[in-house]
């Protein structure tokens, strides 16, 4: 069976060291929080400026103040900082995070990712932290459908859309497979009920 | 003992130039000086470039000074966001003018241009569409971009505490790029929800030394 | 929860390699963290290049690891104090090179050590002899010198108090050069003289965040 | 009468502007602090990390956490703030002291400044935070003796020893006279007990 969302993230949360400092994108792979035991003593970095952030802020805890990177209201663990955008970007850019997960619209067999911009004439372009994300932590995964809703590959041989970053990724995560990308080109590291033919077929890479 | 206080948001405000390149602190509404975003609307600079990490949210704000026409450019990391609808029209218009910046090359820029930094080569945004045109070279094997130091003649400060020779502490994560911009403009205003005495807050804990402000509003 | 708590000196500088770059923090004494300096001494490693405003200061500190021989090269803003002598007389007979940086320009090599920037254009020894054969470029008007940043194998912190998860605090001047140091290794140590519970430092006032700390010792 | 060190510092401090923002480098400006009315409201710097430095500490009030550039005790006003180096001298080269006080050996009619090596072969070079000093501030000015033991004019047409920054002084503060350096020459602005043809024979110099 192929993975669900939320299963998605428990595979990558089973990927992450002990110990890791982590910075989860906006989007799904905040998802990955969930299943981070406490015991894995893992902490969550967000680039608006904060090391040691908890979950999600509910109810009398919502404070204006206190939100992630997506702009939702968090809370704070014992054994948090805050620091200004300079000293969190410096953070990220100065390779200190272990692991960066991020969401996409394409990743290329090299590691290039795309996830800021369509390219689209019409669209806005609207980068955030995407580009420093993406050239900062020592391992950037990217989690990420791997068909389109049109049934194309999102792991490509080249990107089509406007690159955030060139070969920044190492491990993409998909519903399917798990790939490892870079210089070496993709190779398949794990698979949910699908074979490696039907994954060279689905992407039309060749695949090993 | 000396005072950057001023009485209210009309002083705090006062000769704001037009066409001023205007820093604004905050990241979506944390941290953003909306009492001193309202107080320039009503003072009536117009031709604005503003730097700030969004481009203004719902009509509040950064969103109010747009709607009003005062703003010539923005510069900004991320502008589309659920309730940026004041900016996409004007955008789509060709009435305002846009400068995407990646958000910690923004951080790092500002901080350029406030700590006497020619410029800075930076790994980030290499080989994208962000970095076209901009000079690259590779350091010890690894590509970098150079970017250029922001300043401003303004920037309008969202702190928490401050006393009256100007010493800024900020309030988790509403701290965000108020430090940096106190440093890099000509003119430096700070809206504070509570003034406190000269020597209660405490000197390893200041972010903002009051050498970086140069007016103080209660707000 | 973890812990980076190691046990004593000679745990804390456990497996420094010979012929590593070392970041030493501390202004003269204030914030020098000499109980790790002399377990490195005990450790044995040698022929290392160290990274300090000054070249250490009477018999003590950086000085002891000049008189044993285990240090190749001093990188400083002010190798000659009052109470340098064992400097000046290694140096005087070439048993010890020397590289003199302005100390701001020190101090921001380091930063961008740690911040992950290439390069960076300082106006700072423009015209003098310590930008001899260094690239300059002329920014709006105005020369200024490339400068490269600095990393270290390894940092020596002397911070005030602690946690176990590294976040550190210092003491009034002692912060000095400790803070970018901090974030410019690949194994920052930082001796405490108070270890205390995680939660009990104020995360507005944490200077240097756990991230950046690999191990903590009470000294 | 020419001015002793002590009435040259006060001088100098009579040209410090209400609410002045200043470094006094080590050495004789350090007297200058002395001079310094509290209702002047002048805040100090010190390069190591500090705003709002007091007087020099004696007795219970040493504390060797606490020490200004030339690493003597010193004290803590309120509303002090401590820093980096790396925040102290951004705040100086990003230029928001309004004035720094050096020592000299050498100044040139133009406002070049030599005041950290001798230039002898023999001397270990040592900088400090000369360099930062003196580019850093909008206004630097320079607190010496006209003339060297032997007699020399310390201001001159160029300077032999090696330069700790170019262009950067604006202001001579000596003894026998306050020089105005920059682009434009050398010019008398205030004379101590001695005629300008005095001075002109003193430095060798065409001083107006």
């Amino acid at each position: 069976m192929t993975l669900d969302r939320d299963a998605l993230a428990a595979r990558i949360a089973r990927d992450i060291p002990y110990g890791a400092y982590v910075n989860l994108g906006i989007g799904a792979p905040t998802m990955i929080a969930d299943h981070l035991p406490a015991e894995l003593d893992v902490t969550l970095h967000t680039e608006n400026g904060m090391l040691g952030m908890g979950p999600a802020a509910v109810g009398d805890a919502i404070d204006g103040d206190l939100i992630n990177a997506g702009k939702q209201p968090v809370t704070e663990l014992a054994g948090a900082a805050y620091f200004s955008q300079a000293d969190s970007f410096a953070m990220m850019r100065g390779g200190h995070l272990d692991v960066c997960v991020l969401g996409a619209y394409q990743v290329s067999t090299g590691g290039d990712l795309a996830n800021w911009h369509t390219g689209g004439a019409d669209a806005i372009p609207a980068v955030g932290g995407a580009m420093d994300l993406a050239i900062g932590a020592k391992q950037v995964w990217v989690m990420m459908d791997l068909l389109t809703k049109d049934g194309a590959s999102k792991l490509v041989e080249a990107c089509s859309y406007p690159l955030t970053g060139v070969g920044c990724v190492s491990r993409v995560y998909t519903e399917r497979a798990v790939f490892e990308v870079g210089a070496q080109g993709a190779r398949v590291l794990d698979t949910f009920d699908v074979t490696l033919d039907e994954l060279r077929s689905l992407t039309g890479l060749d695949l090993a | 003992m000396r005072s950057k206080l001023v009485p209210d948001l009309a002083a705090a405000v006062d000769g704001v130039a037009d066409g001023s390149t205007v820093l604004i602190g905050g990241f979506g509404l944390a941290g953003q000086p909306l009492a001193l975003i309202d107080a320039l609307l009503d003072q009536g600079a117009a031709d604005l470039t503003i730097v700030n990490n969004n481009a203004g949210n719902a009509d509040f704000g950064i969103a109010r000074l747009l709607a009003n026409g005062r703003v010539r450019k923005v510069v900004c990391s991320f502008p589309r966001q659920s309730d940026s609808y004041v900016f996409d029209e004007l955008y789509r218009a060709g009435k305002v003018d846009l400068e995407v910046v990646p958000q910690g090359n923004l951080a790092e820029r500002i901080r350029a241009g406030g700590a006497g930094i020619g410029g800075f080569f930076t790994p980030t945004g290499v080989g994208t569409l962000l970095a076209e045109g901009k000079e690259t070279r590779v350091i010890e094997g690894r590509t970098y971009v150079l970017e250029s130091p922001i300043r401003g003649d303004v920037a309008l400060i969202g702190a928490f505490r401050g006393d009256q020779l100007g010493n800024l502490v900020y309030r988790k994560t509403s701290r965000n790029f108020n430090p940096m911009m106190a440093t890099a403009a000509t003119l430096t205003i700070a809206s504070v929800h509570e003034i406190v005495p000269v020597g209660s807050l405490d000197p390893e804990a200041v972010v903002t030394p009051g050498i970086f402000v140069d007016r103080v509003v209660a707000a």
